[in-house]
């Protein structure tokens, strides 16, 4: 019997899709994993990072010492800013979003379907007070939108399906899925392999996940 | 000579009636106006409708308005959060009102307030359960629903420093909601870090221009809860 | 044969109009007489100028030798900004004006209807290269919108009139015209007069005037 | 390393292309982005759709542009001014198309573009001839036309100090159509008097934050022209 190779861990999941991110791009993470990416970007290639409550070139989180009270993201938790920042109100933050001026969003996710819908803020639709934020300003409004998150539920249900069913968060925005186990591009032919972790299988894969996943063209 | 300053929180919320819509500034614990919602709690308004980003942590400030009963309803972005007990408890006894809206709908709604746009069309939301009951469009070729323009009857916001004409500048991400907030209501009421005297603010820096701030109070509590 | 009592000079137009200025209004000055009115408004009683292309706190025109060379008004003029002055980009700036934030503008013009529509903008509808500015927006969007100008044109025909002929700028906003011989309201009722020269009859001004002037009830 | 800085006008404009529009900042002779203007001249786009608060006087810069023939129409608020000279023998001779905006509705436009606002509801203009053909609406007992974002190939514009980001601050009234301009395009180019280092320019008083520029000139031209 084939032993299942380890998943990704957290930190390696931030560290390979941050990989992927060019020089130069703007970038908002979401709260989570997401927010990971930002220590894991190689130091001599300079990416911009836009928090919602009105921050842009946001540096990493300070020492113990040398918090700035007044300088916290939109997880609320205390960061800087780097040399070249700048700070500006709520609807400036949203315009930058909703305006289509960030190349990248790396959201979180409960699904993501094939065609690129992607659920990520309310757990059932009976759940009747549940927090959006700016999950739907992101994921309607940057150029990218890129989802990290594991490839199942802890109790080993796939969250990439055919069809999302948990209440959406926008439509047909997802571009690519980053999880524990493989990097899926979602294009108009549904999921599409870009790579997998090293000794998981193509089948073991595909049982793991809720709809095709096709190879490339 | 045109004076915004007031002595007191008292006299900043003079006139704040039952009923009133009240914008509260601040995300997280940065850039809000603590002062002024106590002083809400003890002015004694009730029946607000209250639109912030958050519902409230903890049982002070926002929270503890809620827990006295005297608002009526909640229009924010993101009410569940780590402490938002009295929320929770309210909400869930079929006391409280929620209208969820995505973040940047609401600034977006606040802006349009205070710039005179009565109602603007966004791709945001479409098709998911924020959007029903909204007029749908597509429009240059995406599909859109249309938001309407949200005033407040009152804005609570916290500024760094301001001064007698109620030109007001923030310190970092303590702007957030604030001066957007400050364009969208009738009487808007900042609490401030400092005063300044008038020409001392840089007019090229000066984020909220007088016209939009009513009253101001000096608060120097300091720095905010982490 | 009565003689005609002098009108009003431009400047005492400007300053009859300022007199009636609260004091801590914020107020927008159109080009041409109304530009006048700051220079008449009593010293002591603080009064806030807003100019379209983004500032607020406006003051008097420079001295000669003391021109800042980028700080300009909606008119093209040199002028200075006052202590509390602050500058603003154009969507800002209207949103002062469209927000409802000004509470007062003051526009000349071509034509007031005793309804409260005002032309201000084209000489006909067969203009077809009219310059509107900011007049459209200002109409629509100040708490008050009073108009200064004479009361008749150069050949004497009524500028107050029953309907406008020119092309509208904006429907039912004025709410008080200052001219060179009266300062009329305009109410539900028509034009109501509040004061006319020293020794002009009213059945003189009438005849100046294209639509019936009541008196106050 | 993201460095925004280009050594020439003609590096600055490389792209531009026919049948273009270009948001062109600036009001009255401060703000004006005078030695891109100049550069468009050299470039050779045609059939450029021009967006500009006036339609250009004398026959130098955006006038020198129509009366080479290269503009197909502008859209503007304020086109007959004094020395319009050009603007108008091309529009009498029927050779440039024209669309008139109310001013506001002009700079709210652009702000949509830039925002993600596809179109939104105004009371500016409603029963004028600028409403012609435009949907109207009565919202909170109010009559409105629709108006749609205005969006641009190309910005030009003018700053004071500007950065390797593309960070820009604006000097007084240069502010004026500039920030929002930068906003609206898809290729923004800024001419700036003075480069600043990375840093230097003040985190809380950046108006135009550095993501909507993507190219920078240093063009120390001084003054603006009285």
């Amino acid at each position: 019997m084939t032993q299942t190779p380890a998943p990704l861990s957290r930190p390696q999941m931030a560290a390979r899709l941050a990989r992927d991110i060019p020089q130069g791009w703007y970038v908002n993470l979401g709260i989570g994993i997401p927010t990971m990416v930002a220590d894991h970007m190689a130091p001599d290639r300079e990416v911009i990072f836009h928090s919602e409550n009105g921050l842009l070139g946001m540096g990493p989180a300070p020492a113990a010492d040398a918090i700035d009270p007044w300088l916290i993201n939109a997880g609320k938790q205390h960061v800087t800013l780097l040399p070249g920042g700048s700070y500006f109100h709520q609807a400036d933050s949203f315009a930058i979003i909703r305006g289509g001026h960030l190349d990248l969003c790396v959201l979180g996710a409960f699904e993501v379907a094939q065609n690129g819908d992607v659920a990520n803020w309310a757990t059932s639709a009976n759940d009747s007070a549940p927090a959006v934020g700016g999950a739907m300003d992101l994921s309607a409004g940057a150029r990218n939108l890129w989802v990290l998150m594991e490839h199942t539920t802890k109790d080993g249900q796939p969250k990439l399906v055919t069809t999302c069913s948990y209440p959406l968060t926008a439509l047909g925005v997802v571009s690519r899925v980053y999880t524990n186990l493989a990097v899926i591009d979602v294009t108009p032919r549904g999921f599409v392999l870009v790579e997998k972790i090293d000794g998981l299988s193509l089948e073991s894969l595909a049982a793991r996940t809720g709809a095709p996943i096709h190879l490339p063209a | 000579m045109i004076d915004k300053r007031v002595a007191s929180v008292a006299e900043a919320l003079v006139g704040v009636a039952d009923g009133a819509t009240v914008l509260v500034g601040g995300f997280g614990a940065v850039g809000q106006p603590n002062a002024l919602i106590e002083g809400l709690i003890e002015q004694g308004a009730t029946d607000l409708t209250i639109v912030a980003n958050n519902a409230g942590t903890g049982r002070v400030g926002l929270a503890r308005l809620m827990e006295l009963g005297r608002v009526r309803k909640i229009i924010c972005s993101f009410p569940r959060s780590a402490g938002s007990v009295v929320f929770e408890e309210l909400f869930r006894a079929g006391r409280l009102e929620l209208e969820i809206v995505p973040q940047g709908t609401l600034a977006e709604r606040l802006r349009a307030a205070g710039a005179g746009v009565p109602a603007f069309f966004t791709p945001t939301g479409v098709g998911t359960l924020l959007a029903a009951g909204k007029e749908e469009r597509t429009i240059q070729g995406r599909r859109c629903i249309l938001e309407q323009a949200l005033h407040g009857d009152v804005a609570l916001v916290e500024a760094w420093r301001a001064d007698r004409w109620g030109n007001l500048v923030y310190r970092s991400s303590g702007r957030n909601f604030n001066p957007v907030m400050a364009t969208a209501a009738t009487l808007t009421v900042a609490q401030t870090q400092h005063l300044a005297e008038l020409g001392e603010l840089d007019p090229d820096a000066i984020v909220t221009p007088g016209i939009f701030v009513n009253r101001v109070v000096h608060i120097p509590y300091g720095d905010p809860a982490s």
